[in-house]
């Protein structure tokens, strides 16, 4: 049984929080993907492992926390250390995914989070790439979380500040990124992507759901490039009453983010 | 080993080790001496006119807020800074202080992007900005704490990143992998708030540590700020929890609440309204300049900050902290 | 950034950072399993003949002994070993186990040099020596434990050091430097004794770290050996205080006296008569095999060895440790 | 006042100890530098900063350490850290002193504790260079404690494991070694040396002062190199009897050295 009644930032939560595996460590960016985890935490992903970049490993998520540096981020946690170590931990090979936030993102799932324009006159500034990069970078995969418009859905991103697949196949490897790493799916506020990354593809970015109500063509005019469109095209669930019901009453209350 | 890549970032402070190793030997002494002083006393004594300096961790956590807000009050300018910051950085920016940055991330978190970098950038009153990850900008603090002027790594790669930052790319000579060469970040100036220090310096954390440990050992001057000040037998009985030695540091400020209206793990909560007021007020430039007026000029120091946020609603942090359960 | 000199000592242990990589991604869980099994089990386990293995901190410091000592029962041979070591090592080489050598120290301190060492060196057993100074094992191993290839340092210039280990010389691209290259250090199986660990692998060290923080992250398999066992609990009330966290580690063996006749720090001093002991036997190669007879092969685990010690020994060791005040 | 009867090693010890500046750093090496330190706390340098290089700093040192590791290293310590944060201290500027042992040392200060004869064959095996290499290489001042013999002190060292002047002036600085480093003084069971490294100098070791009752020419007949011989050769006051009664009864009581 399903509410009819959510937001769409409610439902790319609830999208989101499905992607996460049971029993692995992921770096948890700010924003939805600290409420994507909690709610995973709370469904399929008991086990998650979350990771915030300052120091904390392991925390139980009791609460949202607001800052990847607050309290709430190793919480009863198993480790609270500082930035070097879980980086480096990420650069060792043990940290499995990584969730990420950004302005703009590219076919390639490239991902901009430094200036919109040109970088020494930007039209805006952004924040800057924080651990980005870095997530980007070191985990195995990682997925992107945003706000889906032609804005943001762009065929080249003015900054590439996070690697997804640069250019192609082979691109991070012979850009010396760690082998294997790679970005896996983009969750956006009308639909579910991931990447024609098979033996002899494009390496672009492939429509692989939309979200309940959305259309294919919605999805492809608010697209900035060519998505790679399959024949048959599922749709997701929509979030289950008891989801939302965790998401307003338990991981959100005081919405900041719903 | 040939160098594939070099960024074209301005490199805002120069890698220069032997010199860190003169400084260190001729301007830190080894004696234990009294370094304490009050925020006036430490940012008059330490943080000058262009002077490179950064601070730790961030304005909402573990933040030296009070050192901070002493700056602005004594209008230091033309600052270089390495800039992972969230509201700290904000008040330099909003009272026009700051001039270059080596930036990672400034800005509001769950607030979204910061308005007084926007400001500051978007007018060209930051006329450089350099980019760095946040783990870049770490291990370059790391690689003076280890007194060596390069570390590698494995960010940064087939990005615009490296293009517009001061590293370079080069084949390990070992293994023949692409690694980025991150030049080592010397500091002029270092401010960090930690829990606890003698009046020596010798500090200890607790909770996560951030980037204190490699930036403290990154600084020509360190500057801490402490929620409270103990006797040296207690560091003594504990020489495992020494994270920041006394040898480190210039100056002790004895700074309770010194984080506010960030946190303190396991001593008190942030201050949300007061955050949430700095959000609502720095949209507009008039509105920052409010802010700045209530809570820095407005206040002599950090005694007055304290008596403006009130003794009840500081009780009310600490009765919301973080406990070790 | 060109090679100015390349060291002809053996690289014992290719610094494979990719191939580390993929293993840390499918040889080691991200979930809490019980680890808890006994030397024997341990041992058996993850020890192999021809293996790549260090220990961690040495023979009267915190120094997995009762593990040590099991690996000379169960024979392990044909050991690649990255050698400071005080009595262990001594052990090892005394039941003719080891082949290779990364050097840095092995020899017993007070008591002078190792004739262990020398009767397996300079007899040819022990047929490749490589070396390095104590910082430089560490940072290679520090390396490792970064995710990089290498690290640059400033130690082994201008020496035979240099000539015989596997490091290089290269100009510093920023300064201009020489700095001296140190390939990563991978080891196949580092054993580790703790202070305390829950069961799956959270460990707590007190005192020194030594390099325990560094070896931990450097191994494909990590034994650690704990004086005590505590609730996972116990750890998520101080994760600040986790040095070794669970997933690196592959076995937790619980060893009170685990360091026998070595010391830990706060909770028992070194056993000074048996030491001695292993001095005196050692320096000749029938003494040192009628030391592994009594304190080894005639013991069935670390519970007889325990009851070899006895009990009001122990205690009296108790008595004399470091406290602190 | 002072006591006829005492060793060698006793006298060589107490003029070791007067080598100590208060106030400052020192690496302290196992064995004779550990003795020495302990008299110096007790004597001229009472704000010595002790450093061991497992991990131990400012400790004060009650009981004789018998190893570099040992808790007695870190007693009341400022800092008990590990190996690396020491040494990258060291590397960072942060020691002024070093005082080390070795086997072997030569004209210029570099010393040896790898092998005697040829490496890969050698006559005998030595423990290694321990922290020693470290030592001599980042510290800005180091004072090595030897016996005093022809067959250490040689032309050339059979491995050259810790620099000292190296082939001489600038040698260090070219190799790359710490600027402003450099080897300062020895101590041996007969006299105190230090380098002829004013400007202009030969970087060779100097004799500066014999120990009572040692002429020059003892010494130089004990020495496999020659020897800069100044014209005038001051002689080292014995120990006090303070200085014994210390050395005795306080520091190795147990008599592990003396």
């Amino acid at each position: 049984m399903t509410d009819q009644n959510y937001s769409k930032t409610e439902l790319m939560i609830c999208v989101a929080a499905r992607l996460f595996e049971d029993g692995t460590t992921a770096f948890i960016g700010t924003g939805i993907p600290m409420l994507a985890a909690m709610l995973a935490t709370k469904t399929i992903a008991p086990n998650l492992v979350p990771v915030f970049e300052f120091g904390g490993l392991g925390a139980i998520l009791e609460e949202l926390p607001r800052a990847v540096g607050e309290a709430r981020t190793f919480h009863k946690g198993l480790v609270a250390a500082g930035i070097c170590e879980l980086m480096e931990t990420a650069q060792r090979g043990f940290i499995d995914y990584g969730f990420l936030g950004g302005a703009q993102i590219d076919p390639y799932g490239n991902l901009n989070s430094i200036t919109i324009g040109e970088h020494d006159h930007p039209k805006a500034r952004l924040p800057g790439s924080g651990g980005g990069n870095d997530v980007g970078s070191q985990c195995w995969r990682t997925v992107a979380i945003m706000q889906h418009d032609k804005r943001r859905f762009v065929p080249k991103v003015d900054f590439l500040t996070t690697p997804g697949y640069l250019s192609g196949e082979g691109a991070r490897e012979n850009a010396g990124l760690p082998r294997g790493t790679r970005p896996i799916n983009v969750v956006s506020t009308l639909a579910l992507m991931d990447y024609d990354d098979g033996p002899g593809g494009s390496y672009r970015m492939r429509l692989l759901a939309t979200h309940p109500g959305v259309t294919v063509q919605e999805v492809i005019e608010n697209t900035g490039f060519e998505l790679i469109i399959p024949k048959n095209v599922p749709v997701n669930d929509p979030p289950s009453v008891e989801e939302l019901r965790m998401l307003r009453e338990e991981i959100d209350p005081d919405r900041y983010y719903i | 080993m040939e160098i594939l890549e070099s960024g074209i970032g301005e490199m805002i402070q120069p890698p220069d080790i032997e010199g860190f190793r003169e400084w260190n030997r001729t301007q830190k002494t080894r004696k234990l001496v009294d370094k304490r002083m009050n925020e006036q006393e430490a940012i008059s004594a330490f943080v000058y006119d262009g002077c490179y300096i950064g601070t730790e961790l961030y304005g909402t956590v573990r933040c030296p807020m009070s050192l901070s807000r002493e700056l602005v009050r004594q209008g230091k300018k033309d600052l270089r800074v390495c800039g992972q910051g969230v509201l700290e950085l904000d008040l330099w920016m909003a009272a026009g202080l700051v001039k270059k940055l080596d930036i990672t991330y400034i800005g509001l978190e769950v607030y979204g992007t910061s308005n007084a970098l926007r400001r500051a950038v978007e007018s060209g009153q930051i006329t450089t900005c350099v980019e760095w990850s946040n783990a870049s900008i770490s291990w370059r603090m790391k690689a003076t704490a280890m007194g060596v002027p390069f570390l590698p790594a494995r960010s940064m790669l087939g990005t615009d990143m490296i293009k517009y930052s001061s590293a370079k790319v080069v084949e390990d000579p070992f293994s023949g992998l692409k690694v980025c060469l991150l030049p080592a970040l010397i500091l002029d100036v270092a401010i960090i708030h930690v829990h606890r220090s003698d009046r020596h310096g010798n500090a200890q954390i607790e909770g996560i540590t951030g980037f204190a440990a490699e930036m403290a050992r990154a600084a020509k001057r360190l500057i801490i700020s402490t929620e409270e000040i103990v006797p040296t037998d207690d560091i003594r009985k504990y020489p495992d929890r020494t994270i920041i030695p006394y040898y480190l540091v210039d100056a002790v400020v004895h700074a309770p609440f010194g984080s506010h209206p960030g946190e303190m793990a396991y001593m008190y909560g942030r201050d949300e309204p007061v955050i949430r007021e700095w959000v609502e007020s720095s949209k507009t430039a008039e509105g920052a300049k409010a802010y700045l007026d209530k809570y820095i000029y407005g206040v002599a120091g950090h005694q007055e900050y304290m008596k403006l946020i009130d003794e009840p609603r500081l009780s009310q942090l600490v009765d919301e902290r973080e406990k070790r359960v």
